[in-house]
């Protein structure tokens, strides 16, 4: 938890000195529009202008590292990071181990299937193959669905697998985050259509356990709803995947 | 009979055997002499084709076995050969050794190789060895099991590439024992060999070698007395 | 850094499922890959330059792009390109294997070399057949030298086959990564994960030493 | 199946740039591991038994576990412990060097097995040392024979070093993810990075070639 | 002076060695002989250590070197030691073999130590070889590099464990030589041999062993001539 000793923002208070305080934030930087890279190998997206936005609110130069998702999950764990921006969904079980902000966004899901196909609604996926992404929010609300639709639900380990599992034919329909899907849509020319009971919860910004920043990062969040900024960075990165 | 005709080897840039041409007869112990690097291990491994002969012919009971069409493992399923170092597989036991190629390569069944296996090697002396692995042996016991593992494919022919050089004294006899007994058999032998007592009692014919040419033919008797060339004279001078 | 097992415990009969999954796949991968690493081998010491540059090639393909790739070349793009549904157990076992094949053909490479000239020249004078003469003479003395060279490669397939969890095959390795990401803590089942590796390993090591005595009875 | 690379342009110098990150990284890994490797393969064929149940155990636990697990360990929770606050490249040096290490002085243990005793004796009776015997008469003798074992080694190295992504360190592989994640197309960049790994291996094998030429120069 | 005192030497249940006492004075050349196994190879290899005797004393120059404090490696200094097969290290030229215990061992500067090596592989006459690797030489050559390997350490004890028996006959006649030369210039030397001619010529003393047991010594004249016991004529009837 919150002991951690390598000069993040929870504990460097002790060793004041002119420059400004660091906050370590932590990204999986393959999850465009949230967070990416550009051509240039600089960091982009909505989580990132938010990040920097807080920072910036909390007197502190933002520091980013990209690491793959289960690291990510390694750094909270050992501290070694402020905290973690990547499309993080706020589910009970993960809230034992981690702490999270309020929800700052939610974009839904979506099934999506190539284009020689045609299923407009819930009721059509019976008898048909849904691949999800293991450990994904989307796997458990498709664990529900399949009980009630009639559908069977396969599990593969990424968003790129379960795209060439379509292009495969071992899946007819893949039910995944909803600006993902929207990403392969207008990349790979599949079709689809949006999970009209999505109840999942939304995107949280992840904590170590008993971190002091989070009473502070959700006044900032607060804030950012209240006047507008959200709104705009949303209308600027996540439009186009509306 | 094996007869060579202008048998020719060169390695690279180097002619190491030269138009050598002679004849063994059916029955007939040779002994090849001459220096080290004469050429008398080439010589030897043409006979049954471990090397190929770049020129000349190699006949063997009137077939040429020297054409490219000829069949190698046919060939040399006739021919036995010993080695210096004995090359026995480590692996496999004494009796193992013996009987594998019969098994193998003449589809002995398993019984009747070994019956014969341990017959050849109550013969060379080895009946109690049958069991062992070969690191467990003696130089002059190795020899005697390689001795044992060629003549278990019954050969017509047997090489022997200096068979007892890799020996201690005390063992030397040993072999040259059971090879004197092989030689009273009948074989056809072929013996490169620097026991030159061996040569004189036991080979029917000399024949000598020296850079890859050879020098001399003839009887033990008159080539040890009165040997007719210098290079002979010389070499015989070093050995004896 | 505080460890808590408490909240695992009800995933371990989860995370052990893996391990069958894993030996099962590994198994097979490690007699293909050694069946096939031994023909590649015999490939390159022959004459024939035609096998040789094939062996070589082959070689070099295998060794030098990532295992991903192959694996996902033969799952995603063979039902692409032929229609045939390659299940993920079959293109597992064939990437893994042919990958494996390319690393033990140059220890096995290595072995035979090593061998005594003499070996296969006594077995060429008694008349015996190039494949026997591989099978029962060089072979067998090749792979007591180099059992611990192919003792590394058999451990390290074992480890690298949390890759096959892209494709959707849940081994060990990657249902370690699944309770971690459903909990939010994976140290604690990566150490699990760990536990059960070691001791998998230390059983493959102990079968190779003995194996490795029984080849030496003879020395 | 239908590719199409001309998206992927803009990205390449992004893609290419993990190379020297990948090499930098593999080369000091080779290096460490090299090191502790020729360390502990004498430790293993010493009459010492604590030096030779030391060697055992580490080769026991670093083959044994997870290379992922051993990367975290060094790097999550060596802050924790100690204070000190590791970069993720000393962190990924340090664990695949001390991994490589128990792979690497298992193969050297072979190669030193295989040396002929004679060379020990002949050192012996002249009164060399152990430490020169070893680097001048041993070790230059077994690495020849071994040479291909160590080459496999060193491109699992290479290749396994996407694992290193995991804890922050952009190597080539994690940056054709990104991309490939950027574009929604991950098959293209992948290809990319297997034609980049096959070079860097391609190349990793002529010097291995050449340097085996050399050793052989006496033969 | 080497003097041993009840050596004796076990390896596991075989007591190889037993009580071996015998003195070896300043300059002496003796032969050691017996049959195969008797442990000749054994005794030699006490001498400089690398065997570590199960009991017994040894003694050089009045230094007891079988205590366990002793410096393996300086006793070893000033014992010149020939193998059977040569044990040539293969990775390093002719010159590198010679120069490289003088230089690690003794500290020389390469320059001194090449200057010397030049010329010990004159006197064993393989100038000509200075920057050949091992393998390109014949048995003969590598034996001659061997003992001025041995000899660049300056040592004051040489010996030999069968240095001749893995050499083609031609080649015994240059190696022996260079012994004999040795002997001549008052070196101390212990050689396991099998050539007879040699022990009698060069040797003041023959160590005769059986089974372990030194059975006999004596001048060569003497032994040779009348043997005290059976096993001695055995072993003599078999090799001469
Ligand atoms: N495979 C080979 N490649 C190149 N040269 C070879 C080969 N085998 C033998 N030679 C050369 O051929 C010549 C004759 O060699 P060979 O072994 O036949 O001689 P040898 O009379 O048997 O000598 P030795 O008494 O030493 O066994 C030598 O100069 C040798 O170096
Ligand atoms: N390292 C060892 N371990 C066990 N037994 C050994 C070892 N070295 C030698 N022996 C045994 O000791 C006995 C004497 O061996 P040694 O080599 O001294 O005999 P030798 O007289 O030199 O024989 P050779 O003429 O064959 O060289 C033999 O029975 C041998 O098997
Ligand atoms: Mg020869
Ligand atoms: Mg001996």
């Amino acid at each position: 938890g919150s002991e951690s000793n390598n000069g993040t923002a929870a504990n460097n208070e002790s060793d004041q000195n002119d420059e400004k305080e660091v906050l370590i934030m932590a990204t999986s930087a393959d999850f465009p529009p949230f967070e990416s890279y550009d051509t240039d190998g600089n960091f982009e997206g909505f989580d990132i202008e938010i990040a920097k936005v807080i920072a910036e609110e909390l007197g502190y130069e933002l520091e980013i590292e990209d690491m793959s998702f289960d690291g990510l999950i390694g750094a909270l764990q050992s501290g070694r990071v402020d905290f973690v921006m990547a499309g993080m969904s706020a589910t009970e079980e993960r809230r034992q181990n981690v702490d999270f902000s309020k929800e700052y966004h939610r974009s839904g899901e979506m099934f999506i299937y190539q284009p020689d196909e045609s299923i407009n609604g819930l009721e059509e996926l019976e008898g048909k193959t849904v691949g999800v992404q293991l450990g994904t929010i989307q796997e458990e609300g498709a664990d529900v669905l399949s009980e009630e639709y009639g559908f069977e639900v396969k599990k593969v380990d990424d968003a790129s697998v379960l795209i060439q599992e379509l292009m495969s034919n071992r899946i007819d329909v893949a039910y995944m985050d909803k600006t993902v899907a929207t990403g392969y849509i207008n990349s790979q020319g599949l079709e689809g259509f949006d999970d009209p009971t999505t109840s999942s919860p939304g995107m949280g910004i992840a904590f170590p356990k008993g971190s002091e920043l989070v009473e502070q990062v959700n006044e900032i969040l607060t804030a950012l709803e209240k006047d507008g900024t959200i709104d705009e960075l949303e209308e600027e990165w996540l439009s186009e995947y509306e | 009979m094996i007869k060579t005709t202008e048998l020719t080897k060169v390695f690279g840039e180097n002619t190491v055997l030269k138009n050598i041409s002679t004849t063994i007869k059916p029955g007939e112990v040779v002994a090849v002499i001459g220096p080290s690097g004469s050429g008398k291990s080439t010589f030897l491994r043409c006979l049954n084709l471990l090397e190929e002969p770049s020129a000349g012919d190699i006949e063997i009971d009137g077939k040429v076995i020297t054409t490219p069409k000829v069949n190698k493992l046919e060939v040399r399923k006739n021919i036995g050969m010993v080695f210096q170092h004995f090359h026995l597989f480590p692996h496999m036991t004494v009796l193992d050794n013996v009987t594998y190629a019969p098994i193998k390569v003449k589809k002995f069944s398993k019984e009747a190789a070994e019956e014969m296996g341990k017959e050849l090697l109550a013969k060379v002396g080895l009946s109690d060895k049958v069991e062992a692995y070969p690191n467990r042996l003696s130089g002059g016991q190795k020899q005697r099991v390689a001795i044992a593992r060629a003549l278990a494919m019954d050969p017509e022919v047997m090489l022997f590439d200096e068979p007892t050089s890799a020996l201690d004294p005390e063992m030397v006899k040993e072999v040259l024992d059971v090879m004197k007994d092989l030689a009273q058999t009948g074989m056809t032998m072929v013996v490169v060999t620097h026991e030159m007592n061996f040569a004189k009692e036991v080979a029917d014919r000399i024949l000598f070698l020296d850079n890859g040419v050879l020098m001399e033919e003839g009887e033990p008797s008159t080539f040890f007395a009165k040997p007719k060339t210098q290079r002979a004279k010389d070499f015989l001078d070093k050995v004896l | 850094m505080n460890l808590d097992f408490s909240q695992i415990v009800p995933y371990i009969p989860f995370i052990l499922k893996g391990i069958g999954a894993t030996l099962q796949f590994v198994s097979v991968s490690i007699i293909i890959g050694l069946f096939l690493g031994i023909i590649l081998a015999l490939f390159k010491i022959m004459k024939k330059p035609i096998l040789r540059w094939f062996a070589d090639a082959y070689t070099s393909i295998f060794r030098g792009t990532p295992l991903i790739l192959q694996l996902w070349i033969i799952y995603f793009a063979v039902p692409q390109l032929s229609g045939y549904d390659i299940s993920a157990f079959l293109s597992a076992v064939l990437a893994f294997g042919l990958n494996s094949a390319a690393y033990v053909s140059e220890i096995i490479r290595a072995g035979i070399l090593a061998v005594d000239k003499g070996q296969t020249e006594a077995a060429e004078a008694l008349g015996v057949p190039y494949k026997s003469m591989m099978a029962n003479i060089i072979l067998p003395q090749a792979i007591k030298n180099i059992l611990p060279a192919l003792m590394n490669e058999f451990i390290t397939l074992t480890k690298e086959s949390a890759l096959v969890a892209t494709i959707g095959y849940l081994d060990l390795m990657r249902r370690a990564q699944i309770v971690g990401a459903d909990l939010y803590r994976n140290f604690e089942p990566l150490l699990i994960a760990g536990v059960i590796y070691w001791v998998m390993v230390f059983v493959l090591t102990k079968i190779g030493r003995m194996l490795e005595r029984r080849l030496r009875k003879s020395d």
